[in-house]
């Protein structure tokens, strides 16, 4: 499941940036003050001098630390930080070695073996080996609770080959392995720990680059740097504090008087962040929102309405009056520019209100006669604008919030709702999940685009780095966009703001690393 | 004027209890008396000793646990909150309370107060506007007092309401409790001469209070009541010239009188002394 | 008791502001000058000839949406008194003439909304039973009824025992007709006092709800969801949260000094008071010291 | 009788004449007045008017006066106006009060609070409004003892018990440690003047200190004074509505009514010479309908007869 | 002449007992007033538990909707309620619940499964911090503040304060938060913007940090107490027990402290005893804005997840926090004032 985060959550949009009030002010008196992070702040408990702490404000502080429940969301950004994968994703998106060194495929594509680091430890002191790799997929594979078994479909099993090896036998050809079992979808927990998964749940026990010292569940957690992890040259953070942001408004504030150095922004918080001078910057993703529609109830069972609101969307409103310039429209489930990303889709179905109406007078619907429901889980101004934008054309919506939402949207019961997603390393899982016929974002399950199907299975059997891949997997996002359950807007921006002390991160898509990154003074 | 010999009201070894279980308290105790019409009685008591306890009881406000009770010969002991009612509309028996501020609805105008009985009965409001006139003259109260509010008028003024209130039924019996004790002397004789007006003409009163003295005016016979028993029942004269009961005796003594004291403080203390032994 | 109010200053005053705030919850809808649901690409401007208080995150006019939000901001918690003034009134009259197993229990059941934080409780009923103003206003309703159920039971208590009550029984009026004639009176000052507060109580809880998130039913225009809203784009608009806040202060404001006024002029004390300024309205001389000891000179 | 005596003159014509008198508005006696009120006038600012016009009396050490009238006549006014404890808009106007040789008018705050419990002090109506509820009545009579006097805790709670004692109260140590609560009316007056007289005042005003009580505690309070008078040589200021009362304890009578003075002389003149026709409706109020008229018929004759 | 021990003891006998029987009647008042809270608050908490339990069934929540997410089929529903004892009649649902309350559990989480009972006492640590510096700064400055204006009253100081008072009374307390952090963290500089620091690390930290929300939040009690005790002076002065004591000699200082104060001094005492629940809740609007992760945060973030045991642990919590609360007031409030005690 889980690809998928909903996604301004409540308390992010709506209420919050009230920070910019006292960026308006404080930016008079900062000029005078200096760097905002200085007498009040005896918070830091800095030891010695040289230590260097993260201090993280983050509005999406997971509630789940076993790797194979709290899957969901941004939170396994998070999760990361004591987690480490057999793989990670590099800048450009390409699967990298984690804790596997190495894997290679067999010639039928159907079974692919890592190739473990040797001598690693989680931090309980358990060995970093093919039987912990084993154990970490069967979890997920077989745990009541896990949160990933939807994603493992084309694992058959493991087998171990010696220490080291672990060998992934599959159900069908499918390249996208070493981008699936990166830090996205397989985190992987010490076996010892994970014996008992309810413990591991509020004590991560991970061969992550840190380790965690305290955990308060929904609040806070301190982690201090693992000297063990594979890689712990090229970490330069000592500790790291999270903690689950405050209100937008008190974000900025936070982070100028050096309560926090690090945060997720909301962008209408961006200004206010610059003017306090913070670090604001995208790190790129694979965002993507939707209007999901229900294509097995009235009205939507009628094509020439799925085809009137398609018109009717406008995806630069979005973008414009939500992300504050720092998103992008996009009709695909990927931003523009991304590998997946159909460029020959770019103008499926422009904007175009004239048209809409003129569909809907064919359907014999007259303004005003369609009323829906626009169920959300929370207040999200995205809801007003597809409100205003469906009422342009005749379509009455009314917002309704429902905080059980996930019950009858995931059991395809409403007509149309919103969702977006975070997106996954594999674009094959992106687009799976929005248009493959059980996807658990595709409300007109079982509906599925004619030859969809046929072009998940073209790209899986074509290697990463064969050169037609991209054309290929263009190909199935084009072949997916025919899906009439889904209308993409906008991608919103992954925004952060840092104290500038801290260098920048590395600009690997989707993800937080914090390899190479340093905290100075 | 005309006393026909049956008692407008007789009350026969009445007993009173309050609270419950252990908590219960004895506060009348085989009390007797009858009142004839014309006639009036004082009820004399300190603070406690349940004289208004008798007058509740009398009135039907708190519930006799022994005893009888007879008004204008009718045995109202058993009587349900309905009968009372009814009984109560009828207006044979007023009361009139010690306070007149707090006994008349301060948000009211005093002509609302006094004709309120009448209007429970179910008299015409314009009719009972003009018999209440007729009552306020009758206290002597000038009926351009009509339109105020209580707390417009003087103490004996709103006390005189009160009695006019009490009158407008044509009660056969009225029982007064300390109706003077809160006024000054001017208006003290006015409330006086008013009940002696009332009694002279054929009404029957209880006049209660902690006081002899005031009593002791109007009043033809006096019933002292002291822990809750009447202590000495007899005419007015008889009581305060040769008291026979020590309680009745210091009460007496105690009253304060112009040119003679009734009793030197020596003899006020050996009757305390023999009281409290 | 209408005349009595507007002899006093504040009174007039209250009486004023509500007025202003009532006449904005009649007409505030009809007077809008632009659609408050109409989105326009101009957002997050700021005050001009078009758009008097600039346009919100949507690019919707801020003034149509303020104009168009008072009627249900005001119903709200207007309806947030109504509410608790019906749970409160009748149980707090029965609790005196009801016997003690009713009056107990009442007596209990008020001690204990007044023991919920009515915040927090607020917060999880409205969270937890569906997220909208109804579930919302019934709630702090609820919670703040033991208000009027204490008030009631007071004022029914002191008439239940008061002399010209026992008065009226005598004379053989029945309980309908004493609380006709002398309870209603009574009671209806310190409900109406309590009911102005409950109206300011209800405003501020209902915008911190709205502030948290709940009970807002968008696109629909509040007072409190437009400051909660405003307040999240203050890097744009510094000045926007001013004006709601200004409003629902006003408001708060001017129910606490009408409950003040009518407290001040209800009852005896009240006319005293009336009096007195009368009086002293005839003369200059100004404070009264307290006379803590000092020689009268 | 002199009926035709205009009120106004009555004040001035009272004093030398009564034999029963001392020798008022003479210079060395006045210094041996306890306190001595001279035409005192009170105004009020709020409507401009005076309500007390003119009152005079002098008071001996041991001696006792009586202040009788209807209410509003002024005579509470007068009181309050000796204490220094008039109410906001009071003032008064006109003539002079001496406490012990001193003119209240030139006095401190300081000095007020030196003077009053020590030199002079009052009791009330209603005793329980005029003690601290939330403090028990013993620890209130030692507060006085400790700020006057200098008595350390102990000694002041001793001297506390003694004067419970004097005041007739039965166990007093239960008493000291109750609150007004819990107290009868009766009690309280006793308690009330044992705060009083606390720190050995030279005068004492009760302003209808016994109204609200039974007439046989009120019988008791009276006694109480009068005790309190002949063994510490007490000087009392005695006020009440009630004639029978202000005879029982004084040996001097001020007649009121609406602010003047109509009646004013020794205890016996005023009851047996009233001239004034309020006094008589106030005697008669006693023989018509007070006890009197029952009582001792002899020496009503005999007082006729004197008539 | 020689008195023997003997004789001093049986001359010491009587006030021994004495002081002995007066200790009694001290605690007895104590007790009396105790017994009296208990006997309301046994009451409370079962009406008030019952209503919290009932939250559940009415509010159809199941967590099965908060753990299955995606894949929640009517089956697994069906089983994860089953865990959870979803199914059981409502009654005994209830017995079990309120017999675990009366043993210190308050469950568990249904979205993390964390024990809330320790998720609350983390949570309460910051919350009680703050509040019971809300509850000193306003009882400070209320006690001032009234106090100036009863003394003052009817000057331009009366006006002043009462006027400012009122301001602050009808301000939401979110706007007052923001204004506080917008003037002295980010303004000045002088404080900390949020968070939260223990008291192990620092005093002076911990006290920086809950400085502000704590300010925000006592705003509403200080005007209160304020108002109270400014009308409750005012009534104490008029009392007569006022005149007898200055009859009695005492001087206006000694009059102020020992009589008027201690009688004013109820009501504002009471409007404190009504003003903690206010202040509890107050808590979730102020650690929203502050970043704090206390109990109005916890009580806020649970009731948005749906995370129902979580909220009927806060209520309950507030709940005895409360009573307590008002328990202390009580039993202070009859030391003080004796006489309210009565009849009560």
């Amino acid at each position: 499941m889980t690809s998928a985060r909903h996604l301004p959550s409540a308390r992010r949009t709506r209420h919050g940036a009230v920070l910019g009030v006292l960026v308006a002010l404080a930016a008079l008196v900062l000029s005078a003050c200096g760097s905002g992070s200085g007498a009040g702040t005896a918070a830091a408990g800095g030891g010695g001098g040289k230590s260097t702490t993260l201090k993280w404000a983050s509005s999406f502080f997971p509630t789940h630390w076993d790797p194979v429940v709290g899957g969901s969301g941004a939170q396994f950004r998070i999760l990361a930080l004591p987690y480490a994968a057999l793989t990670k994703t590099d800048a450009k998106g390409n699967a990298v070695p984690d804790l596997a060194e190495s894997w290679s495929y067999n010639s039928a594509g159907d079974e692919v073996t890592f190739h473990l680091r040797p001598k690693l430890t989680f931090s309980d002191g358990t060995p970093v080996n093919a039987a912990a790799v084993k154990n970490a997929i069967d979890r997920a594979k077989s745990q009541k609770n896990s949160a990933l078994f939807g994603d493992l479909t084309s694992i058959k099993s493991v087998s171990t080959a010696g220490d080291l090896d672990v060998v992934v036998h599959l159900t069908q050809v499918d390249h996208q392995i070493p981008l699936l079992l990166g830090e996205r979808v397989l985190q992987i927990a010490s076996p010892k720990a994970a014996a008992d998964p309810a413990k591991l749940d509020q004590n991560p026990v991970g061969a992550g680059p840190f380790v965690v010292t305290q955990l308060i569940p929904g609040t806070k957690v301190v982690l201090k740097k693992n000297p063990n992890y594979w890689d712990a040259k090229n970490i330069h953070i000592d500790n790291v504090q999270l903690v689950s942001a405050p209100d937008k408004s008190t974000v900025v504030s936070g982070l100028q008087t050096g309560v926090y150095n690090f945060a997720d922004l909301a962008p209408s918080q961006a200004k206010a962040a610059k003017a306090a001078g913070l670090d604001v910057f995208v790190q790129p993703g694979f965002n993507a929102s939707n209007i999901s529609l229900n294509i097995n109830k009235a009205p939507f069972n009628n094509p020439k309405v799925v085809d009137a609101v398609r018109y009717a969307t406008n995806s630069q409103e979005f973008v414009d009056k939500l992300t504050f310039g720092y998103g992008k429209p996009t009709n695909q489930p990927f931003p523009s520019g991304y590998v997946a990303y159909d460029p020959k889709s770019a103008n499926l179905y422009p904007y175009d209100p004239a048209k809409a109406k003129q569909l809907l007078e064919q359907a014999g619907i007259k303004p005003g006669q369609i009323k829906l429901d626009l169920v959300i889980m929370a207040d999200d101004p995205a809801a007003e604008i597809v409100q205003s934008q469906l009422a342009a054309v005749g379509i009455t919506v009314t917002i309704k919030i429902d905080k059980t939402w996930a019950t009858p949207f995931f059991a395809k019961d409403l007509t149309l709702s919103l969702y977006g997603t975070t997106g996954r390393d594999s674009a094959v899982q992106t687009l799976t999940a929005h248009f493959g016929p059980n996807g658990p974002l595709n409300l007109s399950s079982p509906y599925e685009p004619d030859g969809f199907e046929a072009a998940i299975a073209k790209v899986r059997q074509t290697p990463l780095d064969a050169p037609d891949y991209p054309q290929v997997l263009q190909a199935a996002t084009r072949a997916g966009l025919q899906s009439k359950a889904l209308v993409f807007t906008y991608s919103s921006p992954n925004l952060f703001a840092k104290n500038k002390s801290i260098s920048a991160l590395p600009a690997n898509p989707a993800h937080i690393d914090w390899t190479g990154v340093t905290i100075g003074d | 004027m005309s006393t026909d010999g049956r008692p407008v009201l007789e009350v026969a070894d009445l007993e009173v209890h309050y609270g419950l279980r252990r908590r219960r308290r004895r506060v009348l105790h085989g009390v007797s008396l009858s009142v004839s019409r014309g006639e009036t009685v004082g009820v004399i008591g300190e603070t406690g000793s349940g004289k208004s306890t008798f007058a509740r009881a009398v009135l039907g406000l708190v519930r006799a646990s022994g005893g009888r009770i007879l008004i204008d010969g009718e045995d109202v002991s058993r009587y349900s909150s309905r009968q009372w009612r009814a009984l109560r509309r009828r207006g044979v028996v007023q009361y009139v309370f010690q306070d007149p501020l707090r006994s008349l609805d301060p948000d009211l105008p005093v002509e609302e107060s006094l004709i309120e009985p009448l209007l429970v009965q179910g008299v015409g409001r314009k009719e009972a506007i003009e018999r209440g006139r007729g009552y306020l003259a009758r206290v002597r109260l000038d009926s351009e007092l009509f339109g105020r509010l209580p707390g417009e008028l003087s103490g004996g003024q709103r006390q005189r309401v009160a009695v006019a209130r009490a009158l407008i039924t044509e009660p056969a019996l009225i029982i007064l409790d300390e109706p003077v004790s809160a006024l000054d002397s001017a208006n003290r004789v006015g409330i006086l001469e008013i009940l002696k007006e009332l009694r002279d003409a054929g009404v029957a009163l209880i006049f209660i209070s902690h006081d002899l003295g005031s009593v002791a005016g109007v009043a033809d016979r006096v019933a002292v009541l002291y822990q809750g028993e009447f202590v000495e029942v007899g005419a007015t004269h008889a009581v305060i010239n040769t008291p026979q009961h020590p309680y009745a005796r210091l009460l007496v003594g105690s009253a304060p009188t112009l040119r003679s004291a009734a009793a030197s403080r020596a003899e006020r203390d050996a009757l305390r002394a023999l009281l409290h032994a | 008791m209408v005349r009595r109010v507007l002899a006093l200053p504040t009174g007039r005053l209250a009486v004023g502001v509500l007025s202003v705030i009532a006449l904005l919850a009649i007409l505030g809808p009809t007077l809008a000058p632009h659609n408050p649901l109409g989105t326009s690409a101009l957002t997050l401007t700021g005050p001009s000839w078009k758009h008097w208080l600039g346009t919100d995150y949507l690019g919707r006019d801020v003034f149509s949406r303020l104009l168009a939000g008072s009627r249900t901001s005001v119903l709200g918690s207007v309806e947030v008194a109504l509410i608790a003034l019906a749970v409160g009134v009748v149980p707090g009259i029965l609790s005196v003439y009801l016997g003690r197993g009713f009056e107990w229990f009442t007596l209990r059941i008020a001690d204990t909304l007044l023991a919920l934080p009515f915040l927090i409780y607020a917060v999880a009923v409205t969270a937890l039973l569906g997220n909208g103003i109804p579930q919302a206003m019934f709630t702090v309703g609820v919670l703040v009824s033991p208000l009027f159920y204490r008030v009631t039971r007071a004022a029914t208590l002191a008439v239940a025992r008061s002399q010209y009550v026992e008065a009226a029984l005598i004379s053989g009026a029945s309980i309908g007709w004493i609380a006709r004639r002398h309870v209603w009176g009574k009671v209806l000052p310190p409900v109406a006092v309590a009911l102005a507060q409950t109206i300011g109580v209800g405003f501020v809880v209902v915008s911190s709800l709205s502030f948290l998130g709940i009970g807002v039913q968008p696109p629909a225009p509040t007072w409190g969801g437009l400051l909660a809203s405003d307040l999240g784009y203050l890097s744009y608009q510094p000045w926007a949260p001013i004006v709601p806040a200004l409003l629902i202060m006003a408001t708060v404001w001017g129910s606490n000094l009408l409950a003040d006024a009518i407290r001040d002029v209800s009852g005896e004390a009240g006319r005293a008071l009336l009096n007195s300024r009368r009086a002293r309205a005839r003369r200059l001389n100004p404070a009264e010291p307290i006379p803590a000891g000092g020689a009268a000179r | 009788m002199t009926r035709t005596l205009p009120d106004g003159t009555v004040t001035a014509a009272v004093p030398a004449a009564r034999p029963a008198d001392p020798p008022a508005l003479d210079p060395p006696a006045a210094q041996a007045a306890a306190l001595a009120v001279r035409d005192v006038r009170i105004r009020d600012d709020v409507n401009d008017r005076e309500i007390v016009h003119g009152v005079s009396f002098e008071l001996r050490p041991g001696r006792a006066v009586g202040i009788v009238g209807e209410s509003g006549s002024g005579k509470t006014l007068t009181c309050r106006a000796i204490l220094g404890i008039l109410p906001a808009h009071f003032a008064v106007s006109g003539g002079s009060i001496e406490i012990v040789g001193r003119d209240i008018a030139e006095l401190t705050t300081p000095q007020w609070t030196d003077l009053r419990g020590s030199t002079i002090s009052a009791v009330f109506q209603d005793p329980a409004s005029y003690l601290n509820p939330s403090i028990k009545v013993g620890a209130q009579i030692a507060e006085v003892i400790g700020v006057k006097t200098g008595l350390r805790r102990r000694a002041a709670r001793r001297r506390a018990l003694e004067l419970l004692t004097a005041v007739h109260l039965r166990d007093p140590e239960l008493v000291y440690d109750q609150y007004t609560f819990e107290l009868s009316g009766g009690m309280l007056q006793r308690i009330l003047i044992a705060t009083a007289i606390a720190a050995d005042p030279q005068v004492l005003i009760a302003d209808e200190a016994t109204t609200a009580l039974d007439v046989t505690v009120q019988a008791e309070i009276l006694d109480l004074l009068a005790d309190l008078r002949e063994r510490r040589g007490l000087a009392l200021v005695v006020v009440s509505h009630d004639l029978a009362v202000v005879a029982q304890v004084c040996d001097e009578v001020l007649v009121m009514r609406e602010g003047e003075v109509v009646e004013h002389g020794s205890t016996a003149d005023v009851l047996y010479h009233p001239r004034h026709e309020y006094t008589r409706l106030l005697i008669a109020e006693h023989e018509q309908y007070g006890l009197d008229r029952y009582l001792a018929g002899e020496q009503r004759k005999e007082l006729d007869s004197v008539h | 002449m020689a008195v023997s021990t003997a004789d001093h003891a049986v001359v010491a006998d009587p006030g021994v007992a004495l002081a002995a029987a007066r200790a009694r009647r001290g605690a007895g008042r104590v007790l009396v007033t105790l017994a009296r809270s208990v006997a309301i608050f046994v009451p409370v908490f079962l009406v008030a538990t019952f209503l919290t339990f009932a939250l559940r069934s009415l509010s159809g929540l199941s967590p099965a909707h908060i753990q299955l997410g995606e894949s929640a089929t009517p089956d697994a529903v069906a089983r994860i309620e089953h865990q959870w004892g979803l199914d059981r009649p409502f009654l005994a649902q209830y017995w079990t619940w309120f017999t675990n309350i009366l043993h210190g559990q308050l469950g568990t989480s249904w979205t993390n499964g964390a024990n809330i009972a320790e998720l609350i006492s983390n949570g309460l640590a910051v919350s009680l911090s703050v509040v019971v510096l809300a509850l000193i700064i306003g009882v400070l400055f209320g006690f001032g503040l009234g106090t100036l204006a009863a003394v003052r009253r009817t000057t331009w100081i009366d006006r002043a304060i009462t006027g400012f008072l009122t301001v602050f009374s009808v301000m939401p307390p979110f706007v007052v938060g923001i204004v506080l952090v917008t003037v002295f963290a980010v303004g000045l500089g002088w404080l900390p913007a949020a968070g939260y620091v223990p008291a192990s690390v620092g005093t002076w930290p911990w006290f920086t940090h809950i400085l502000l929300p704590a300010l925000a939040l006592s705003l509403d009690p200080m005007a209160d107490v304020a108002r109270q005790l400014r009308s409750g002076l005012i009534a104490a002065y008029q009392e007569n027990y006022v005149t007898g004591a200055i009859v009695r000699g005492l001087s206006p200082r000694r009059i102020f402290l020992r009589h008027v104060l201690r009688n004013g001094v109820g009501p504002a005492l009471s409007v404190l005893g009504w003003r903690f629940p206010t202040l509890i809740g107050g808590s979730v609007v102020t650690e929203w804005i502050f970043g704090l992760q206390g109990f109005g945060r916890f009580a806020n973030d649970s009731a948005q997840a749906g995370d129902v045991p979580a909220v009927q642990g806060v209520l309950v919590v507030s709940i005895v926090l409360v009573v307590t609360f008002n328990l202390i007031v009580n039993i202070v409030l009859g030391r003080v004032t004796p006489a309210s005690q009565r009849g009560v």
